[in-house]
């Protein structure tokens, strides 16, 4: 087995991934970076990113502005320490991108421009056309080729931590093209392995985004938390999931039914403008725009698609012009895919998954109870997103948080003491015992396409939009099910170089497990909260006894362990969600409430 | 990194061809096919005198030593690059054919075009 | 899966290291529907009928980068190619030309990862800025001379498409020279000096006999034809005048 | 998975006959083979000089060759070569060179195509009538 002796070892070369490395590369150039990504970097999920970044810059917004648009969008179960600090620094961090080069689209003036983004109140999203998560991972992924400080280990599996003394001290991983394993010593490590949307079955993720991360930490005893909410983006492409931006919305599409009626406004989104404006209409968050789609399908407002109900998309007003201007991807998109033009027909459009809110627990140092294990990105739960995370907001956090994780885990390696390299090379080893096992001794009769199947199929059953108790029982069942037949599982191909079919299994592996943190908590939260929107008999929010995060903790071949721990909150107190028209009125009353507070010496904005 | 020769000859082969695609076609027409056949224009200017007239002007002897010297670098230049391309990596040994000839036919208009006086 | 009652063969050359000599073709016949990707009956043949098929692809939209193959001989995006577009005849899939096959659809890239590293694809700023000075301004027109060049996804088709690349791997190619290019152009950048020595050198931009397939065959409409050329006219008058210019006017 | 040792053997394939592979390359090719034509004229100009600078008698055997009907239709020959090549010529060129900005837009490669190939109409009609004027 090769070995390679790093300072801080970085699983996931993703935007979260890269901010980390640059940021210990930064910190301390004597610090030996590992890297690790099992695909080349620039081919994380991050380039799919379209909308945009979020950053305060125009004077006439404020932190406290984009704080309340989080918390509230959130649905209070921000962590608000976190998010405070979230708020403060992402604009500095859309500037540190541009000072690496980032294209962000710019004002005639040669100031950046922003746009404005579902469930923000005002202008604040950083964008480089509709292309900003390809821009901000390239520039990330080439601005850190100057720094001989970061080792890449490109195509790079990781299958497991390694855990001694009670903190984390490496990995190991496959070599993808050489089936080679490798052990990686490390003194700190940092995950930052993305989302895991793919364990649904229609959704606007790419095929790498398994949650391995989150799976890896949990089955070390990390929790996870606040697994039940994944977030359902509106408009996407009805059969493959493929994403139409919120920018789309952002730039005046509207979302009509199938009489070509913009249906929000029954939704307590209204009232319809001519042009969308901010947290109203099409411009409302993303769960209740999804939300909206599931009863206008229940009642038969819908159109009948070849795979499934839609609503339709419609941007022709904006003109073809515009279009190809401002949103070139998402117009090609239409053309090749769905061989329509949007400038002279409506989009047809439906709810995927998009959006793992929950992740790895970590507090806003970004470390997580296990020592030496830091979390950043989309498989993180530092605490900004809540019940349901507002659009551009992620984009910031791979920055700020990549950053704070970076620094963190730095500092963590340079305190740490050095590792017992023997003790820790035996685990190795053990490990790639394990992963060989897997395919040498696969005879069993249980396919992986058959099994990651079931899997999507069920929690688009049971975790759906909306959900109801019994079929999340049943999705909870199904997936203690599919662990079981996992371990029947036959990986086809034998061989060393370029085994993806090995991949795949012990990727499904992983998902199986998030997929079942998720149904599990979800179940257990007998409330309806952003996200997690249920239909039998707990509809609403119950602050009483849900304003909690949830954590599930690994218990081998059994069921997690549900509990729950307390929501930070330092001065936004939970209030109605409300958007459109009401949500104006909502935000006008807080103000005042707000001028009282400082008025009689409390907290003030 | 060692620096590329190539600009020289890859001016020259772009300064032929530009000059070929602008008037190549018509000197062929002119020098080949008008003026030989005397249908667009009459034999008599192919005769010598007239030819001679037009190459001791100073002029017409430039003229004709530019179009005869760029029109060689520009085909030899893609003649040596399209051998590269169907195989034949004869490597320095092509390169001195190719270059070489542009250069001896070169040479061969100016002593032609000096000795014409 | 969605499968219509319509059959296409695919035709993958296979390569397994372990078993094959060299590449054989294989063929599989998958069921479609008039929106499946080539992507898709690939992934189909993966789920269904050969789980040893091995390819690179992730995001499904045209952007990772990652699923560039020779589709009847012409390199191109898996996801952004359909199926109906080849029916009835069969769809021949090879991994993209000129680079050396790992497995199945599955190139080796190191190659085009080291030129990557060597054009210095990142800002070199004439002096450090610091954050609190703010962005640098850059009106749209001067965001437009690079946008293009910026717009490269690394999916190599330009140098499957480029012959001189498939003759000489040391020519930098058409992807990395495009990126060069857009540094190079930024008006953030001043590092211009320290890259165009790779340019002038005998890996740089002379290789290029503006075939233009590169450009052809480009799915982000980057035109790194336009960005090697460029810079070949760049390069010849430097050539020229590096010893009449004073050390540093070009920029 | 059983036996160690490296498993990875990259396939290098040739490039034997890429040229015929795939009709943009074989177009290539014959824009390319355009510089016979070209090396041929200079050739036949070279001849003409050469004939001159030996004398009236050479010059008129080399007019007899160049009379010849056969020697009249070898130029027709060049001469589809050569518009072949001012066609190719100009239909590259966008590629080659920098963005052109006029009244704040792009000028688009098929303006650059027709603008050179105009070009190559005006320069032949000029030269055509230098020659006509010499002649007479
Ligand atoms: C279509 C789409 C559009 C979006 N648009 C926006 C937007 O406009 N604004 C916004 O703010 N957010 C947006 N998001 C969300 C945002 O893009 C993601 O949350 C974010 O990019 C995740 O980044 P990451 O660095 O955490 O993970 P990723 O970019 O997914 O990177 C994960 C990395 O981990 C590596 N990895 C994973 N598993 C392993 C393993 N086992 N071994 C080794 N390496 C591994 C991968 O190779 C990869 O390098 C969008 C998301 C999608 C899907
Ligand atoms: S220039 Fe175009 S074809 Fe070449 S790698 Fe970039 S995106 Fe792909
Ligand atoms: S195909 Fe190759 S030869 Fe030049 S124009 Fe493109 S780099
Ligand atoms: S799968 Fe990403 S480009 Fe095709």
């Amino acid at each position: 087995m090769e070995s390679f002796k790093a300072d801080v070892a970085i699983i996931g070369a993703g935007g979260a991934g890269l901010r980390a490395a640059i940021a210990v590369a930064e910190s301390d150039p004597a610090l030996k970076i590992a890297l690790i990504s099992k695909v080349y970097p620039m081919r994380s999920h991050t380039v799919a990113a379209e909308g945009g970044a979020a950053g305060v810059v125009l004077s006439h917004d404020s932190l406290e502005h984009h704080f309340h648009d989080t918390v509230a969008g959130g649905d209070w179960l921000c962590e608000q320490d976190v998010v405070d600090y979230f708020v403060a620094h992402c604009a500095e961090e859309m500037v540190q991108m541009e000072h690496w080069g980032c294209p962000w689209s710019r004002k005639p003036d040669g100031h950046i421009n922003v746009r404005p983004f579902g469930g923000m109140k005002i202008e604040r999203t950083w964008f480089a056309a509709d292309k900003t998560g390809f821009h901000m991972l390239h520039t990330l992924f080439q601005t850190s080729l100057q720094y001989p400080s970061i080792k890449r280990f490109d195509e790079h599996f990781c299958v497991d931590l390694l855990v001694e003394d009670a903190r984390v001290q490496g990995a190991v991983t496959i070599g993808i093209a050489s089936g080679e394993f490798t052990f990686i010593e490390a003194r700190s490590v940092i995950i930052a392995t993305g989302g895991a949307g793919r364990v649904f079955r229609e959704n606007t993720n790419g095929g790498i985004v398994t949650g391995d991360g989150m799976a890896l930490a949990y089955r070390h005893g990390v929790p996870l938390r606040d697994m039940e909410f994944v977030q359902y983006h509106p408009t996407c492409m009805p059969g493959t999931g493929l994403l139409f931006t919120e920018a789309c919305r952002g730039e005046g599409g509207f979302l009509l039914n199938k009489d070509g009626y913009r249906y929000l406004q029954d939704y307590g989104l209204g009232p319809a403008q001519p042009k969308p404006v901010n947290k109203a209409m099409e411009l409302g968050p993303r769960d209740r725009l999804s939300q909206a789609f599931w009863h206008e399908q229940q009642k038969g407002r819908t159109i009948e698609g070849p795979h499934g109900p839609v609503v339709h998309l419609d941007l022709r007003h904006l003109g073809e012009k515009y279009l190809r201007e401002r949103l070139p991807q998402i117009y090609e998109l239409a053309e090749q895919f769905l061989g329509v033009d949007p400038a002279q027909t409506p989009i047809p459009v439906r709810p995927a998954v998009h959006y793992t809110m929950g992740g790895i627990l970590v507090d806003g140092n970004c470390a997580s109870p296990l020592a030496g294990l830091y979390a950043a990105g989309e498989c993180s739960s530092v605490g900004i997103h809540g019940a349901n995370r507002l659009g551009s907001n992620s984009l910031s956090e791979l920055c700020v948080f990549g950053k704070v994780a970076g620094e963190e885990a730095a500092k963590f390696a340079k305190a740490a003491a050095p590792g017992n390299s023997e003790v820790l090379r035996k685990q190795a080893e053990a490990t790639q015992q394990r992963a060989t096992h897997l395919v040498q001794n696969s005879k069993g009769g249980e396919r992986i396409s058959v099994l990651r199947r079931e899997m999507a199929q069920t929690m688009e059953q049971g975790c759906g939009i909306y959900r109801m108790g019994d079929e999340m029982q049943r999705t909870c069942d199904k997936l203690a099910e599919l662990r079981q037949r996992f371990v029947h599982i036959n990986v086809q191909d034998k061989s060393r170089v370029f085994n993806t079919d090995w991949l795949l299994a012990i990727e499904l592996g992983y998902q199986l497990e998030v997929a079942q943190a998720m149904a599990v908590s979800a179940l257990n939260r007998r409330e309806s909260r952003g996200a997690h929107q249920r239909l039998d008999g707990f509809t609403e929010r119950d602050d009483a006894n849900y304003l909690k995060h949830t954590l599930v903790t690994y218990s081998g071949a059994d069921t997690p362990v549900v509990s729950y721990g307390p929501v930070k909150i330092t001065h936004s107190q939970p209030a109605v969600r409300a958007y459109g028209a009401a949500g104006e009125k909502a935000d006008a009353d807080r103000a005042a409430l707000d001028e009282k507070a400082a008025a009689t010496g409390g907290r003030s904005a | 990194m060692k620096r590329s020769n190539a600009p020289i000859f890859w001016a020259l082969f772009g300064a032929g061809g530009m000059l070929s695609a602008l008037i190549g076609a018509v000197l062929v027409f002119i020098t080949g096919i008008a003026a030989p056949s005397g249908t667009f224009l009459p034999r008599e200017m192919l005769s010598y005198s007239n030819v001679l007239a037009f190459s001791q002007h100073w002029a017409g002897k430039g003229f004709l030593f530019i179009i005869i010297a760029l029109f060689l670098w520009h085909s030899v230049h893609r003649i040596f690059h399209t051998l590269h391309d169907i195989g034949i990596h004869a490597g320095t040994g092509a390169k001195l054919i190719c270059y070489g000839s542009a250069l001896t036919g070169t040479l061969a208009a100016a002593y032609a075009l000096l000795r014409i006086g | 899966m969605n499968t219509g009652n319509k059959v296409i063969t695919i035709e993958v050359l296979r390569y397994r290291p372990e078993q094959d000599t060299a590449p054989v073709a294989q063929e599989y016949i998958v069921p479609f529907t008039d929106d499946m990707s080539v992507l898709q009956g690939l992934q189909y043949i993966k789920d269904e009928l050969d789980g040893t098929l091995s390819f690179r692809w992730s995001c499904r939209m045209a952007i990772c980068g990652s699923c560039g193959m020779m589709i009847d001989s012409v390199p191109k995006l898996a996801c952004q190619t359909f199926l109906r577009d080849f029916y009835p005849n069969t769809v021949r899939v090879e991994a993209l030309a000129h680079f050396p096959i790992e497995r199945d659809l599955v190139i080796v890239m190191d190659d085009f990862m080291e030129k990557l590293d060597s054009i210095k694809p990142y800002i070199i700023p004439e002096k450090p800025r610091a954050l609190s000075e703010g962005e640098y301004l850059q009106t749209p027109a001067e965001r437009d001379l690079y946008e293009q060049f910026s717009s490269c996804i690394n999916c190599l088709l330009c140098y499957a498409a480029c012959p001189q690349y498939g003759l000489n791997s040391n020519f930098i190619g058409p992807g990395a020279m495009a990126l060069l290019h857009r540094y190079n152009l930024d008006n953030r950048d001043s590092g211009k000096e320290q890259r165009m020595p790779l340019v002038h050198a005998e890996e740089g931009v002379f290789n290029c006999t503006a075939v233009g397939y590169c450009s052809e065959v480009c799915p982000k409409k980057v035109d790194p034809a336009n960005a090697v050329n460029i810079n070949k006219t760049e390069s010849a008058s430097d050539y020229f005048l590096r010893f009449v210019t004073p050390k540093g006017a070009c920029k | 998975m059983s036996a160690r040792g490296p498993a990875r053997r990259p396939f290098v394939r040739s490039m034997e006959g890429w040229w015929r592979k795939n009709p943009y390359f074989i177009e290539y090719m014959v824009h390319e083979g355009t510089a016979l034509f070209v090396a041929a004229y200079a050739l036949i100009l070279l001849i003409s000089i050469t004939c001159l600078a030996r004398g009236e008698a050479a010059w008129n055997q080399w007019l007899a060759v160049l009379t010849n009907p056969l020697c009249i239709f070898v130029h027709v020959l060049l001469l589809v070569g050569f518009l072949y090549h001012t066609w190719t010529w100009f239909n590259i060129m966008p590629r080659t060179l920098p963005p052109i900005i006029m009244n704040g837009a792009r000028v688009t490669a098929a303006t650059i195509t027709r603008t050179g190939l105009a070009a190559a109409l005006i320069a032949s009609l000029i030269i055509f009538i230098i020659a006509a004027s010499l002649a007479s």
